[in-house]
Parts: structure tokens; sequence; C-alpha cells
């Protein structure tokens, strides 16, 4: 048991104690950790979006080798500057307007390659199932599932007679679908509370290897 | 002006982006190229509308002594200094953005937000996880299932647990979430055509002006 | 108030505290129940042994400290794997906050088996403009990173002259802890580069990953630190790696802790609908 | 042709037969090369020749025995070229006939996405058909959501018992779709506390969706008549980091009391602790988001949950926008489509298992993608 001796091991500690006491209730210590939280994060972004991101991408480009297409965006850029001056405020709806346009331009035929075209591919039943008795259920189970999952969340008609059937069934397929996942989540949520406990008990007290 | 600049951008960006997927062509690459490079500087600028609003907001709040402008002092403080700090000796590691305020600030306030996580999935789970209807029921005996098929406990009560755990993911609830994966898909995609054709228009905020 | 309606008014901290003490007992005393391996850890295991010495992993480091425990162990049994096969590493990140973590990783493991940066490793940094990164990756990796995270010139590292896009690259696994993570490298990189694309991911997103998994886009899974655990038994039992293997250690716990929660979940049912029989 | 195949019987060694064409759907700059070998007997290696107009052969590649095709991307467009192609076994090569010419060149189209571009083609044609019927005030039948009925009870509940709402309209950005729709049902929420004049409280994790959600509450009490009623500060930034964000959104459910909480739009791992702080406080929970992960929670956690698309149809509904009714019509025959597709789809490939119908299994080509 040799307690660590670096001073800002137990900055972390403190602040690791700081964010434990909301589990107790709402405190002046608590709030100081939330606010110190929101506050180092922003600077941290700040810090590494310039170095990341703006320097090597526009100054060097634009200032250094001084190509003068980079024009283009750092006006585009500069605009956000003018969401905090009321006249021109409506200014930053231009760079909204150009990354808006570039992604959903870009997200759509992305989409349907792969969340759609694919994923069709994936949901065919092909000659392949009739290898084994509990291959082709499996596909058949699927398949089902699928179409009946998909049917739930068809809106255009009253879910009656057959739709009924099937969108019943889907929620059936959904609600097993949303178990797993929640099975899951609880596997991360203590994964993340061991690993705490494995830095006060390592880092901290040195208990543990 | 206000509106129809904009939209005509996103217009304009999101056509060109659709067509520019089908052409192989070097001059469609070339193009891609420069575009990817432009949005990421662009991008990297909306940060300034982040920073701006929260240092609005906390210099406000601690101009009119509004409840807990104390904390503002923190967030402000913690927001320069990080910053200062990032800009004035680097990003790189061993500088003290990286040592100090990121290894023993930044990532025990993360880590410990997560882990408080753990404690509320536990009192979630005795107080607000109810098997109130046929559906709730379906999910938790799914989670069960899971849960155990994921730790050698499961193994001990029934050999093949872990078997039957992988087969509710990767039949029922592979098919539930590849039907949402559909629905997500097409609604994402009726979304970014709308914004491109300027039919939604959301994000250049209702106002007129 | 009969014993069901004392049962419901447990106060919430009761429960904290059981939680707890079960986390922490079993990390002081090793309770051994050891960990069980599926099959979709052994194909991202099996991917990565395919690739031949000298080629590259590329491995893109999306997630934050809060989800170090899980995903953490994941990249370093990784990078183990690969420098014990003498197979290159490639970092990038598309989360700010993992720029920390891939460097941590990247100045601790490559010397526990004598591999230069540079030559064996590189770690590319973080970029804002996630679609933007990955395709401009596709074209030209240089595009993107022109200098590597720690200001290197890409140029300058002896290592890239062989890798300049993703086409390079045989395999990769995004470790990701929510969004932008591996649907991200599938819908851009494997979509118009098709690059094979492994993923590690927290728990909480695993069983979201299945219609990937049975479509073939993704080419295995690590779930969770169970996931990592499975990884550190593989990397181990076929002697690339000695070392302790923290996911492995913290298992004990784990299960433990799923017991605990449902027989939670059971007590409150239980107590809830026992209430409303005698409150009707 | 026929010359190359007589050489090769007389040869008794089988020399390689070459096809080369300019490689399809790309920038240019690339020729793929296709060979066989008559007979079985495996070359121990490959070498592939190339030869501009009236220069020397150059080897451009030396590859395994095994392979039979290769890409030769260090050529330039619009050049002629022939290749050879030689097989060889234990000391001595085989050429194959020199190629016809051939030269690279950019497609303008790439033919391999194709099912992509009819895809796209078709759903939009659904989309914008639907959108200019909701334009021309033709009714669009959407069936009602329960999660719905909720959400305005809930509203009514809180101006009743005069305690604020709180609305979380998500952690995801402007781009995000259930953002957009969350921000319509918000606009809708809006009115009806202006009406009552009941405390509207909207906390933002994302600079520019906090000032959309401010012109849209704005414009919904304008548009109830009560612009005076709207106060700015009720809508405000707090930080665009996750977990701070909850902690902060937290600790204001737990001050404020709020009679309902609604979180509507795209959530991560915080999910949970604003769910489970929101029930200790006894609030109404509606939840809704097509964020897969954490709809377990809000299923188990809140009163109501709209799960993935149903926020998208919710915000169609209520709003009765034309546009969005429109677009959500698009979407429900696109997923009917989806469905004929892969009933008959797979039909016609369970099929081609009998003989003669061998040629259906072809279709599942159609959805290769590259």
């Amino acid at each position: 048991m040799h307690i660590s001796t670096n001073i800002w091991t137990w900055v972390a500690v403190l602040l690791t104690f700081g964010i434990f006491s909301f589990l107790w209730k709402d405190n002046p210590f608590y709030k100081f950790c939330e606010h110190l939280f929101v506050g180092i994060s922003v600077g941290y972004t700040i810090a590494l979006t310039w170095y990341n991101s703006v320097y090597p991408d526009l100054v060097t480009p634009l200032f250094r080798e001084g190509k003068p297409l980079y024009i283009i965006p750092f006006v585009l850029g500069l605009c956000y500057f003018c969401r905090f001056i009321p006249k021109v405020s409506w200014l930053i709806r231009v760079p909204m307007g150009f990354v808006l346009g570039w992604a959903s331009g870009v997200a759509i035929p992305a989409y349907f390659q792969t969340n759609i075209i694919k994923q069709i591919q994936g949901s065919l039943l092909t000659p392949a199932i009739f290898a084994r008795w509990d291959i082709f259920l499996w596909a058949l189970i699927s398949f089902i599932g699928v179409v009946c999952s998909v049917l739930y969340f068809f809106f255009s008609r009253e879910h009656k007679g057959a739709l009924r059937l099937a969108s019943e069934t889907g929620i059936v397929f959904l609600m097993i679908g949303f178990g797993a996942s929640f099975g899951y989540t609880v596997m991360a949520r203590m994964s993340l509370l061991i690993g705490r406990f494995q830095f006060l008990l390592r880092d901290w007290l040195g208990v543990i290897k | 002006m206000r509106r129809s600049l904009p939209l005509a951008l996103c217009l304009v960006m999101g056509i060109i982006m659709m067509i520019q997927f089908f052409v192989p062509h070097p001059v469609s690459v070339a193009f891609y190229d420069l575009t990817t490079k432009w949005i990421r500087i662009v991008s990297a600028f909306a940060l300034v509308l982040g920073v701006g609003s929260l240092v609005l907001y906390h210099t406000d709040r601690l101009r009119r002594k509004r409840a807990g402008w104390e904390y503002s002092i923190v967030t402000l403080a913690g927001l320069v200094v990080t910053a200062i700090i990032g800009l004035g000796w680097g990003v790189k590691p061993g500088s003290p953005l990286q040592e100090v305020l990121f290894k023993n600030m930044l990532v025990p306030l993360n880590a410990s937000m997560f882990a408080i996580l753990a404690f509320y999935m536990a009192s979630a789970a005795y107080r607000a996880f109810r098997a109130r209807t046929k559906e709730a029921v379906l999910l938790l005996i799914a989670a069960f299932v899971v849960m155990l098929g994921m730790v050698p406990v499961g193994e001990a009560i029934w050999h093949k647990l872990p078997e039957f755990a992988e087969w509710i993911l990767s039949v029922p609830n592979m098919a539930a979430k590849r039907a949402i994966l559909f629905g997500v898909a097409l609604g994402a995609i009726a979304t970014s055509l709308k914004v491109i054709l300027g039919i939604e228009r959301g994000w250049l905020g209702g106002g007129k002006g | 108030m009969s014993f069901f309606e004392k049962l419901l008014k447990i106060d919430r901290k009761v429960i904290f505290i059981v939680i707890a003490v079960l986390v922490l007992f079993p990390l002081l005393k090793p309770l051994g129940l050891g960990v069980s391996s599926g099959p979709r850890a052994k194909a991202v295991f099996d991917a990565v042994d395919a690739i031949p010495p000298g080629k590259t992993l590329l491995i893109s480091v999306d997630f934050d400290p809060a989800s170090m425990p899980e995903l953490y162990p994941m990249l370093v049994a990784l990078m183990r794997h690969c420098f014990a096969k003498n197979v290159k590493v490639l970092l990038c990140g598309l989360w700010i906050t993992g720029a920390g973590l891939a460097d941590r990783a990247v100045t601790e493991i490559p010397p526990e088996y004598g591999k230069k940066y540079g030559e064996d490793v590189v770690y590319l940094g973080w970029k804002a403009g996630v679609d933007a990164v990955i395709l401009g990756m596709g074209e030209n990796i240089k595009n993107v990173f022109p200098v590597d995270y720690y200001g290197h010139p890409l140029d300058s590292l002896p290592m890239m002259q062989e890798v300049t896009r993703l086409r390079d690259i045989p395999f990769m696994v995004a470790i990701s802890a929510g969004t932008p993570g591996f649907a991200d490298w599938l819908l851009y990189a494997q979509s118009r580069y098709g690059m094979r694309v492994g993923a590690g991911v927290t728990a909480v997103s695993a069983a979201d990953a299945y219609p990937y998994l049975q479509s073939g886009q993704l080419t295995g899974l690590l779930a969770g630190m169970k996931g990592a655990a499975e990884y550190e038994v593989l990397v181990q039992k076929n002697g690339y790696s000695r070392a302790y293997m923290p996911a492995v250690a913290a298992m004990d716990s784990q299960s433990l802790a799923h017991i605990v929660i449902m027989v939670l979940v059971i007590i409150g049912n239980v107590a809830f609908f026992a209430t409303r029989r005698i409150r009707r | 042709m026929i010359s190359i195949i007589l050489g090769v019987l007389f040869a008794g060694m089988s020399a390689p037969l070459i096809q080369v064409r300019d490689t399809p759907n790309d920038a240019g700059k690339s020729i793929t090369l296709n060979w066989q070998f008559l007979s079985e007997s495996p070359a121990s290696a490959v070498v592939v020749q190339r030869v501009e107009k009236d220069g020397e052969p150059v080897v451009v590649a030396s590859l395994p025995g095994s392979e039979r095709w290769f890409v030769d991307e260090g050529v330039i467009d619009r050049q002629p070229y022939r290749y050879r192609v030689g097989a060889v076994s234990d000391g001595d090569t085989l050429w194959s006939e020199w190629s016809e010419v051939v030269s690279s060149s950019p497609q303008f189209f790439n033919w391999a996405r194709l099912n992509i571009l009819v895809s796209m083609v078709v759903f939009f044609v659904l989309v914008i058909y639907f959108i200019e019927n909701a334009r021309a005030g033709r009714y669009l039948f959407v069936r009602r959501i329960a999660g719905l009925d909720a959400v305005e009870e809930a509203v009514g509940r809180a101006t009743e018992m005069g305690k604020p709402i709180v609305y979380v309209p998500g952690l995801g950005s402007v781009a995000d779709i259930a953002t957009i729709a969350s921000l319509n049902i918000l606009g809708e929420v809006a009115k009806k506390t202006a009406q009552y004049d009941s405390a509207l409280l909207v906390p933002n994790r994302d600079p520019i969706v906090y000032t959309v959600a401010r012109e849209v509450v704005k414009e919904a009490y304008t548009r109830a008549g009560r612009p005076d009623a709207f106060k700015p500060d009720n809508i405000f930034f707090v930080t665009s980091e996750q977990f701070a964000y909850a902690a902060a959104v937290d600790g204001l459910m737990v001050r404020e009391k709020p009679a309902t909480n609604f979180f509507l739009g795209t959530f991560w791992a915080e999910a949970l602790i604003l769910a489970e702080t929101g029930a200790t406080t006894g609030a109404i929970q509606i939840a809704g988001t097509d964020s897969v992960f954490q709809l377990p929670f809000f299923i188990t956690a809140c009163d109501y949950t709209l799960i993935g698309e149903e926020l998208y149809a919710a915000s169609a509904y209520l709003s009765r926008e034309p546009l969005l009714l429109g677009s959500l019509k698009g979407q429900d025959y696109g997923k009917m489509l989806i469905i004929i597709i892969v009933v008959f789809g797979s039909l016609l490939l369970l099929l081609s298992r009998i003989p003669q119908l061998g040629f259906f299994s072809k279709i599942i080509n159609f959805f290769n993608v590259s």
C-alpha cells in the first residue's frame, strides 16, 4: 500500500470524488467540478482545434504558402463570427448552407450504398439457406423479423388485419433487439465504474497492480 | 437575400456532391479533394459559436449576479486558463495542457461522469425498469439472457447459454436493428434531400430576419 | 406500510453503496471466474493475425477517457499483437478527446517490443470534419494529415512511404464509443475505398453492430470490456504477450455486477406488482 | 485469336491467352489485364511486359504463378500500349502474343454504381411526388402515434400545476434528423406554453441548435399572439461537453422540479442520467429518439417513448406541416418498396435452385456495391 505522492494524482482523485458527490446530492463541490469541467473541455477544444485544424489546414496554406484559393473557406469560416454582431448575424447561414449542402450531398449516396442496398442484399434469402436445418430456420426467422419490424414503422395505414399482425410480430423483434442492447449497456456502465475504482486503487492507493 | 443566398449555396453544393459521387473523372476527384479541405476548415470555425455563446452566457450571469454566478467564474477561468496554456505551450504530449489539464483534470472529470452511470443504472434497475407492458417484459427477458450469456457465471448455469445469447444477438436482434437501419437511413436521406432542395429550413433559424 | 412498500421506498443511496461494495470487493480479492471467448472477437484476431509482416494495421481511436476501461485495453492488446508479428501500426482519431489516449499508447507500448516511432508506429492525430477526414484519407493521407500528431511531416517518416492512402492498408479496427465511429468508417471508407473494417465498441453499441456483421461489412467485433478481455486472452494464448491483462482482471467484478443488476430488477418488479395488487 | 490457339496446341507448353481493357469506372491512367493458361501446369511466376508505340518492351510486374489478373496504374491516358504475359517455369519463359492496342481514359459515369443512382432517383421521385401533393393541399393520411396523446396530455398537466416544462432537444446538431424533428415538436409545445403562460426551459448542447431553438420558440410565441411572454433566457446554451451538459440538466431538473420532461432528439450515454434523475423528481417523461442505443432506457424508464422514426412521424403529425407529411409518406412507400424487393427478390433467388430458372441467381449482383 503506497499512496501516490504526485500532487496531480491527488487533484484527479479530488475531482473524481467531486463528481461522485452528485450521487449524494447536488452540492457546491459538485457544482465546482461541473463548471470546471465545462470550462476546461471548451478550452481544450479551442487549443486542439487551433493546432490540429485551423493552423495546418488554413494558416499554413493561406498565409505561409500564399495559396489564394483558401481565402474562400477562410471568409466562410469568419462568417460564423457575425453571429455576435446583431446587424449581420444572418451571415452565419452562409457557411452553414455550404457545410449542410456538402454534407447532405455526400451523405445521400453513401447512405443508399451502405445502409440500404448492402442491407437489402443481406436480407435476401438465397439457395444457400437449404444447407442445414438450423441455417434455414434462422434465415427464415430473420427474414420475417426484418419484414415485420419494417412494417411496424409503416405510418400510411391504420394497423388493422394483416398489417396489425405483422406490426405486433415486429414489436416482438424490436423489443428483443432493445433487450439485447440493454444487456450490453449494463455491461458498459459497470466497466466504467470498475475503471474508476481501478484508478483509485492502483494509481492513488497503490493497493492493486 | 438573407435566406436565398444560403439556400442557393446549399442547393448547389448538395447537387454537385451527389453528381460527383457518380463521376470517377479526375476533375471530379480533384473538386472533391478541394471541397473536403474547405469543409474541414469551415467546420473548425463553427467552434466560435459554441465558445461565443458559452462565454456570453456566463459573463451575462456574472454581470447580473444571477443564481450560481460564482460558478461562472470557475467556468470562465477554466476556459481562459486552459486555452492560454494550450495555445501558449502547445498541445503536444508532455505539454502542460496534456500532462496536467488533460490527464489529471479532464480525464478524471469525464471518466467519473460516465462511472456514476453505473450507480444510476443500478438504482434505475431497481426503481425505474418496470415490466409494465408485454413489450417491457420481452425486453427484460432478452436483456437477462444476454447479460448472463456474457459472463462466465451464465455458462455455469447452463452451458448452452452463451450460444443462446449469441443467437439472440445474431437473429432477432439483427433483424430488428436492420429494420431500424432501413427506416433511419430513408429518414436521413429524405431530410438531406429536403435540406438541399430548401424545403427543410430549420437550420436557417425560423426568424424572418 | 407493507413490507413491499418499504422495499420500494429504499433510498437509492443504499443501492449505490451495495453496487460500490460489490464492484470493489473482487478487485481486491479476485474470484478467478475466468473469461468465456466468443466467435466475434476471434474474427478480429484472425483478421489481424492474417496481416503479413511489414504491412500496416490502421486503428482509429474514436473514444474518450470516460470509455477507457472498455476500449483502452483493446487498443493496447491490438498494438501488442501487431508488434509481436512485426506488423506496423498507424493510428488516427475522429474524437478530440481521444488524442491524449492514442498518444499515451504510442509512448508506452512500442518500447515493450523495441519498436521505433516513425518506422513501426505512427500517430496522425485528431481532425475535425468526420466524413471529410475519412474520404480525404482515402485519396491521400498526406492531404488530411500533412504532419503527424507530433509535428513531423509525413515524408520524414519511413513507414509512411509505402502507406499513402487507405488502399495500401489491408485491415483496420475502428475503436469507437459512439458517433462518429465505426459506422462512419463503413459509410465512407468501406463504401468508397473497399476498406476491410473490424470494430471495437463500448458494450452499449455492440448489439447494434450485428446487422453489419451479418451483411459482411464488419469483419469481427470486440464488444465492451468482455471483448477486450477475450482479445487479451487470445493475444496471450498465442504467445504474443505476457503482460498484465487489466480487462481480464476486471471481469470478476463485471460478472458480480451483472447478477446484482438482475436481482435488483427482479426485486424492484416484485415489490412494484405486489404493492399495485394491494392498492387495487 | 485463332492463330494464338493453334500456336499453343503445337507448343505443348500452354502460352497464356491475354485480354486487355481500359479499367472501367475509374479516373483513367489504369489498364486491366486478364489472362488464362490453357493447360493446368502451373507456372512458377508470371511476368507482365508493356510496350509503347515504338519503344522497348518494359517489365511492369512479376507476380506469383497463380495470379490471373493485374491492374497497370503507371500509364498515361490516350497513349497506345500493347501487353504480353510470360509464363515462367523452371528457367524458360513462354510469352503470349502481344495484345491488341489499348489506351486508358477516365470515364464520366461509374456504371458499377448504377444501382445506387436508380434507387436514388426512385426514392427522390417518391418523396417529391408526395411533397407536391402535400403542397397542393391534398389530404395525406398518417396514423396517430400513441406517444402523441401523451405529449399533449403532459403539456396540459404542467400548465394545470403551474410547474415548468424542461424540453431537452437532444445533444445532436442541426445536421441530425432527430434534432430537426425535435425542434418541430418544440415549436408545437411552445405554442401551447405560450397560451397558458407556463415556463418552458430549453437547455442546449449544440451552439447552432441553441440559436435555432431560440428562434423556433420566439416564432411560436409570436404566432400564438404572445410575443411579450417569450423569455429568451429560458432557452440557453450549457456546454458542448456531453457529460457536463447531462449533469447541468440534472441539476436544473432537481432545482426546478418540472411537471414534465421532454427528451426528444439525438442522445448518447447521458440518456440514462437524464431519464433516471427525471424519474426521481416524479415528472411525466416523454422521450423520443432515433439513437437506437438509448431506446432501451427510455422505454423502461419513461412513460412514453417514440421509437426511432415515430419521432419523425410525430413531428409531421403534430405540425401537420405539409412538407413533413409529404416526405414521411415518401419514406413510407420507400419502406414498402424495400419490403417488396426483399420478398420477391428472395422468392426468385430461391426459385433459382431449379436448374431451368438458374439465371435468377444473378439478381444478387444488382445489390453489389463498389
